[in-house]
């Protein structure tokens, strides 16, 4: 798994690449941008290949704290594969999901403003 | 021109309690799955891209429709947000909407649509926005406007809130009135207001009344009266001298004998009132067997037939099985006799002959078991709580090629435990055995 | 289950009340009850108002209790059911056989409100 | 064409993603041989989770004890069925966990939700001393 964070519009984006398992799952915790409670992201997951429930967790897990401080995290072009994990554990509703980064980053300026 | 289909968990709520277990969008409507409809009709306005949305599962649906290319059509799936409104949906589809003119259909509403007429005028409509509304649901435009490709005026479009039982009922019903003259329904039908599925056999003591529906895999016993105004799902038995009117008889449902349905919907063992909501679930896993009580005399009677057909199987399979058995089972393949199909001359004597029933034979000798009745071998125990389950060494669904689902099974058991006489019941065995072998052969 | 026997209308009416679940291992106590009660009277009314389920079984000792009131000259009417006991009487035509009254009070009064009716059956 | 594959493989967390990778490839391979179309992604990609899922929870579970102990996993390739077991020699592993709370969204316990919905029969026991997860999917 690769981590590659980017700015756009003042937000971040962080690009998920490869697979997250058990294995990889820890380093996705860690990751600054992602852990940061307080920070609106959006992950894209168009290079993701492979998710399984430990990666799903620690998204979940971030995104729960990140609400908590008042803050968002957006995800954008999930594949076939990592859509099927989110739909089958029911966690879809947790997500704003777009099918493009770049309408997940307008979103995330509307939201800031909002705020 | 682009379609999203959006229908919300939130919409659909009636659903959940009525028709456990059924995706919102697969509930069928006179035996075809409601989002086929939602579907024909964005294609009559002229779509070939379609995107379903929902915050709750689409995996059913994904695998009930695929990719759309049964209807000549790019089907997607995404998932949305229950605070998602318009907006919201366009923003988060953008990719697939593109710069073009986007149709959302969203809500559980029905959609009052004719098939002769052409509704692609929608894309060239200046309306803006919503062109049809009702309590629950809406028709949207969002998008620039296209070219028209048709001069035709566009014809109306209604919508019907589909908010409960009753109206699911209702729609059902004008749906299967109105017939296949407005709406593509399944089956077939020389003449309009009877569709007949596959696979369906009508005695001729049966009565049919127009309008009637009537899936795949279905049987209707003599003396049972069908409709007026009757749907009939898939896999569904009706026992003799039963009437259904006015009532919807949903899939894998047996429905006894001497019983009478009116407006009432049966989805395999519970009854539901649509107008009064009023479910009641029987114990029985059929649909009331009638009031008669089983005969004594008979339960004797099959219990020898059973171990006189037992004795003959024991016997006539001693000599294969006791040559196969510690051959098979040196090669540690016993386990798999009834799944390998032509592995070695030895399995392939060893499936054709069912040798892996074979140490259930003694069960029947002693009473323990059947020679047919229902399935032992596979962990069912918890469905067959009733009384007419019979645990046997061969199974009744195994005598029919079409039973390969649990539900299907379970269909056909329950009849047959119901009808079978002792001495049919050897013809039954004999069935089995030979279908036992096509199936695991299909060549 | 509470049976009483009424006098009120010139002629003794049993009344019993039905409870809970009317299901196979329900209906064989009913049958023996219902020998009983027949020794006192063919005339009979089962209050339902309290059953809250029944099924074939069940529906066949009352069918039974039915046939044996006939058979005295009485009747056996029933009271008070319940929409999922009424659901089952209407699916098997079992509906036909009974007269149905909104509650036990109604059923006992219309024995003596209608004795030709008894005597025709 | 019964063919049988074994994979023995340290309880470490860092070999999660060899397991799930030969899962997927073993299913994309039998797929292939049922002619069942290149296209079929959804048949190996639930191997490839169901495993993932399993070996994290076999490697998990043995994290509790000291030393965790080698993981078996074996394929086995039928006519139309192809079945995967996992076998550790760990403490007893409890198949009774309940489904996670779907109102709260908790991060963990969705592994065997996901196992179960994937799929077509589970069966989770404990034999000779070890803890097999059989699972077995229908094309």
């Amino acid at each position: 798994m690769t981590i590659t964070e980017k700015l756009s519009s003042g937000i971040t984006i962080v690009e998920l690449c490869g697979t997250i398992d058990a294995s990889t799952a820890p380093e996705l915790q860690r990751h600054q941008a992602i852990s940061d409670p307080t920070r609106t992201i959006v992950i894209d997951l168009a290079r993701l290949d492979f998710l399984d429930s430990s990666g799903l967790g620690a998204i979940i897990g971030a995104a729960h704290r990140k609400e908590e401080s008042g803050a968002n995290m957006l995800l954008s072009c999930m594949n076939q594969k990592v859509r099927r994990v989110f739909d089958i554990t029911g966690t879809v509703r947790l997500f704003h999901i777009f099918d493009e980064t770049a309408a997940a980053i307008d979103y995330a300026t509307t939201l800031r403003k909002s705020q | 021109m682009k379609t999203l289909i959006a229908i919300k968990e939130a919409d659909c709520n009636w659903m959940r309690e009525t028709l456990p277990g059924t995706q919102p969008l697969l509930a069928p409507l006179c035996n075809k799955p409601f989002v086929e409809y939602l579907i024909d009709f964005a294609i009559l306005a002229g779509c070939r891209e379609i995107r379903l949305l929902s915050d709750g599962p689409l995996s059913q649906i994904e695998e009930y429709c695929g990719n759309g290319s049964r209807w000549g059509i790019e089907l997607t799936y995404a998932n949305l947000h229950p605070s998602d409104g318009e907006p919201e949906l366009l923003r988060k589809n953008r990719k697939f909407c593109g710069e073009e003119r986007t149709m959302i259909l969203s809500g559980c509403t029905f959609i009052d649509y004719d098939k002769t007429l052409d509704y692609r005028g929608l894309a060239s409509i200046d309306s803006g926005g919503t062109i049809a509304s009702c309590p629950g649901g809406s028709i949207t435009l969002a998008g620039p406007l296209e070219p028209s490709l048709t001069d035709q005026p566009l014809p109306p479009v209604g919508l019907t809130p589909i908010g409960d039982l009753k109206s699911y009922c209702r729609i059902a019903m004008t749906t299967l009135e109105t017939g296949s003259s407005r709406y593509v329904l399944p089956g077939y039908g020389g003449e309009p207001g009877c569709a007949i599925g596959r696979n369906v056999t009508i005695s001729k003591t049966a009565q049919i009344h127009k309008p009637a529906s009537i899936g795949n895999n279905v049987r209707i016993l003599p003396g049972a009266v069908i409709g007026p105004s009757a749907i009939i799902g898939s896999n569904v038995i009706i026992d003799k001298g039963s009437t259904i009117k006015e009532s919807i008889i949903l899939d894998n449902t047996y429905i006894g004998e001497q019983l009478e349905i009116e407006g009432r919907i049966a989805s395999k063992n519970t009854l539901i009132d649509p107008e009064s909501g009023v479910t009641l679930a029987m114990q029985d896993p059929h649909l009331l067997a009638g009031i008669n009580g089983g005969a004594t005399a008979l339960v004797l009677w099959r219990k020898i037939v059973h171990a006189l057909a037992a004795a003959l199987l024991l016997l006539l399979l001693s000599i294969p099985f006791a040559i196969l058995y510690p051959l098979l089972r040196l090669r540690g393949k016993w386990q798999d006799v009834p799944s390998i199909p032509n592995a070695g001359l030895a399995e392939s004597i060893a499936s054709a002959f069912s040798l892996d029933r074979y140490p259930l034979l003694p069960g029947v000798l002693t009473g323990r078991l059947a020679i047919i009745g229902s399935r032992t071998h596979e962990n069912r125990a918890a469905n067959h709580t009733g009384t007419d389950c019979r645990p046997a060494v061969f199974s009744y669904a195994e005598t029919e090629a079409w039973a390969a689902t649990e539900s299907d099974a379970a269909i056909v058991e329950r009849y047959h435990a119901l009808h079978s006489t002792p001495l049919g019941d050897i013809g039954m065995t004999i069935q089995a055995l030979i279908n036992r072998i096509h199936y695991r052969n299909p060549t | 289950m509470k049976f009483r026997l009424d006098t009120q209308n010139g002629i003794t009416v049993g009344i019993a009340e039905l409870e809970g679940r009317l299901d196979a291992s329900g209906s064989a106590p009913l049958q023996k009850a219902s020998a009983d009660w027949q020794t006192k009277t063919p005339f009979l009314v089962f209050d339902c108002s309290r059953l809250d389920f029944i099924d074939s079984s069940g529906l066949g000792a009352i069918v039974g209790c039915l046939r044996r009131s006939l058979e005295n000259n009485g009747d056996l009417r029933l009271a008070g059911l319940t929409p999922k006991v009424a659901m089952v009487f209407d699916l098997t035509k079992a509906r036909k056989l009974f007269s149905i009254f909104s509650n036990a009070g109604e059923a006992a009064a219309s024995f003596g409100a209608t004795p030709t009716a008894i005597q025709e059956r | 064409m019964n063919s049988v594959i074994t994979l023995t493989l340290p309880g470490d967390i860092r070999f999660t993603r060899l397991a799930s990778q030969t899962a997927s490839n073993t299913a994309s391979l039998f797929t292939d041989t049922c002619n069942a179309g290149a296209g079929n992604w959804e048949f190996s990609h639930a191997f490839e989770l169901a495993v993932s899922e399993a070996f994290t929870n076999a490697v998990n579970y043995g994290d509790r004890m000291q030393g965790t102990r080698d993981i078996t996993i074996t394929f086995t390739i039928e006519q139309r069925k192809l079945t995967v077991a996992i076998r550790d020699a760990n403490a007893p592993f409890s198949a009774e966990t309940p489904e996670p709370d779907i109102e709260t969204y908790p991060e963990r316990g969705y592994g065997l939700m996901l196992i179960r919905t994937l799929m077509d029969t589970v069966t989770i026991c404990r034999e000779n001393g070890e803890n097999v997860i059989t699972m077995t999917k229908q094309l």
